[in-house]
């Protein structure tokens, strides 16, 4: 079973070279710490960079460059800083080839929702409903259950939806599931020392399983 | 050159009214009009709907105004930071908007632009698109978004010159571009107000035709909002 | 009866302090050199610059600065150079407060023509179809009528429509009229040495005629 | 950082094939990507369809691709200057699409954009509206437009980096921005090629993102067509 800090490694291997990248908050962000060396990726924040790099040295903090998260970021050569209609321009156009969100739930459809519970305060969607409704490719990062141990893989959603028929693929603390285009999950990847019957157990959606699955292989 | 240099932010704001429309730039704390708020809480104005990607900390940015019970309603894209905001919205004293921020930005661009509205695929699907037509191109629907206007737009930059031209520093440009494109009367508070003719004209972010008032900002605190370090 | 010249400085008693102005090709370019001298005004070419200045000294002309006529131009302090959408959403939204346009023909209505004649060579509307559907305020500078002495204000314009109901004053080298909300030319002034009945000779559409017609005022 | 360069123009154009749709920037004469067009010339692509502004003058820009025949369809807002152009239009061999400047330059940033389509108030009423979506916002009338897209968009910028980020000079901006946004392909061929880290980033007009090919333009004649001088 993978930590958070595994599921982002786990997530940093679909990492292309050329690839511009946006990082939702949680897990997602820390994929940014697992790029492999030998290829050339830029993040893109909503807020307005592209080519962020990594949190400044004390002392160096710029109120005025931030990131999609509010916290103080810096710039690398080659970056440069846009207004908010134009970043999302980027991404309703397609230029950001890669998505990685956070999510509460994903159904077999690809459908996700990760913004509002009913009942409880809603903070609201940020950018999240353009950016699932844009990319051409998206990664949900999540745990596989809630802490009830109930399945967040579901055959339907139940929370209200961020966008429909969105997710290309889910890499969680147990598997790695693809979004099938006749609808349904195909199981991938287990996570180390997690078995087939495991994965099925914890999943409400129909679940693919295809000959021998795999174990992932994680570089540390 | 026609001159929009006004002497300070209460004559800057003159004739911001109970329940009007205000537009007001930044992300997160992050390129707020932090006079022109200050200003506003002074002028104790009510029922305002303020249109803003967030509402600002319990005490900064727009929180200030929340705190006066100034604000009627709110329209952003996320709300997070904000306590008072919550009993409000809970309580049913505020009302919220809560839009995609992308919409939000293009929105902005769009009332700014004459264009009255567009498509765009966020929201297709979800509660966001309830009641809004939709319309297929290449076989994908995307969802009619219609032009957000205000009646003062406020926002913030870092250097102006009296022709009303801005220019913005790093991820504090965010959404005072859009926002300056589309208010019936903007207003610019700047950290660095310059003579006219010292600006490079390819290097202006907002041409001076947007902007109706130009002010230098007193004080900029420029707080953050999550400090991080290496 | 005026000449060009005069039909510009006519339409220079127009501007008002504060005006953003966008001049078309022909009499309209004209305006420019009749700005009163107490008033402040600043011209936007829709190619991409506002504070657009004179033409350049001789030696002096930059390629890469010109205007929509594709003239060498110069650019005044406190100039902006910016693209073809910022630019059009300049006019469209309404930011630009004054179009003069010249016109083949214009209607009762307020309806202008000035792209196309069928049978002839189509160079294309260029951006009036966006200035006179957009500007709030626009002033046709014409010839009241052609070269065969027919009149050009008309009842419907006979040529292809560069724009619905848009016109709000015309000036020719004969009269000022104004569009009346109700449809209708209303008219304003006489051209020195016109009278009210050469003036009616001349125009097709329905002109209200109301009380005495003065002549115009121009300063040399 | 990802790096854009490619060593010439001849590889910044591979993958041009007949039949096409390219995007080219400038406005007459201005701003245009001559040494591309030049190389185009070389390649003797041919049905292209040419969405650009203005279609060049007789000997130069544009002009150069019509003169070898090599365009099928120009779609622009205005195509005065051009002996050639109007010999091959008015016989039918080239057809042409005029279209407003503003929803030219609007269509463009569209697609880049992500947007299918907008409502504008141009060409409502004329012949540029027939066959078109017609809505009413707050009484008054609004014609679709959709998205314009290209297999590859030409443009020509000022100064540029290896991330592809790009400056532009003056008026020599116009169209070129929005269609660099455009391209399925975005090449750009630049005056001055800077290693990463020179250019200020807040002064870039083009992020890199939207550009794929960028190389150091061999020559620029930049021609003026209406010298005036005072």
């Amino acid at each position: 079973m993978l930590d958070k800090v595994g599921i982002a490694k786990r997530i940093a291997q679909e990492l292309e070279d050329g690839f511009y990248v946006n990082l939702g908050i949680g897990i997602p962000t820390l994929v940014a710490n697992y790029v492999p060396k030998d290829i050339s990726i830029e993040f893109q924040s909503e807020n307005g960079i592209l080519g962020m790099g990594p949190f400044p040295i004390e002392g160096t903090e710029d109120a005025d460059l931030i990131n999609a998260g509010k916290q103080t970021i810096t710039a690398l050569d080659g970056a440069v800083y846009f207004d908010s209609a134009t970043s999302f321009a980027m991404i309703r156009g397609r230029h950001v080839q890669l998505t990685v969100l956070g999510a509460m739930e994903v159904s077999e459809d690809g459908d996700i929702a990760n913004w509002k519970i009913p009942g409880k305060m809603v903070k609201g969607m940020g950018g999240a409903m353009d950016l699932v409704a844009s990319a051409e490719n998206i990664i949900v990062a999540m745990m596989h259950t809630n802490k009830e141990g109930e399945s967040k893989i579901l055959k339907k959603c139940t929370l209200p939806l961020t966008g429909l028929g969105c997710v290309k693929k889910i890499v969680t603390n147990l598997a790695v599931m693809e979004v099938m285009s006749v609808g349904g999950l195909k199981l991938l990847e287990r996570a180390p020392g997690v078995t087939v019957q495991e994965i099925q157990a914890a999943t409400e959606a129909s679940l693919l399983v295809n000959g021998e699955i795999p174990e992932m292989q994680l570089v540390s | 050159m026609i001159d929009k240099v006004v002497p300070n932010v209460h004559i800057a704001l003159s004739g911001i009214k109970d329940g009007m429309t205000l537009m007001l730039g930044g992300f997160g704390l992050c390129g707020i009009p932090e006079n022109s708020i200050a200003e506003l809480v002074k002028m104790k104005t009510t029922r305002l709907t303020c249109i803003s990607n967030n509402a600002g900390v319990d005490d900064f940015g727009l929180g200030l105004l929340l705190k006066g019970k100034q604000v009627k309603k709110m329209i952003s894209s996320y709300v997070g930071e904000n306590e008072e905001f919550e009993r409000q919205m809970l309580s049913g004293e505020l009302e919220v908007d809560l839009i995609p921020q992308g919409s939000l930005a293009e929105r902005c661009r769009a009332a700014g632009s004459g264009i009255p509205g567009f498509y765009t695929p966020a929201g297709y699907g979800t509660e966001v698109a309830e009641g809004k037509e939709v319309k297929f191109f290449k076989e994908k629907a995307y969802v009619l978004e219609t032009a957000l206007e205000a009646d003062f737009a406020i926002v913030k930059a870092w250097k102006g010159d009296a022709a009303g031209n801005l220019i913005y520093k790093a991820t504090a440009k965010n959404f005072n571009p859009v926002m300056a494109m589309a208010g019936k009367i903007t207003v610019a508070e700047v950290e660095e107000l310059l003579p006219v003719g010292v600006l490079d004209p390819n290097q202006i972010h907002t041409p001076g035709i947007f902007v109706q008032r130009i002010f230098q900002g007193k004080t900029f605190e420029k707080r953050i909002e999550q400090r991080t370090v290496r």
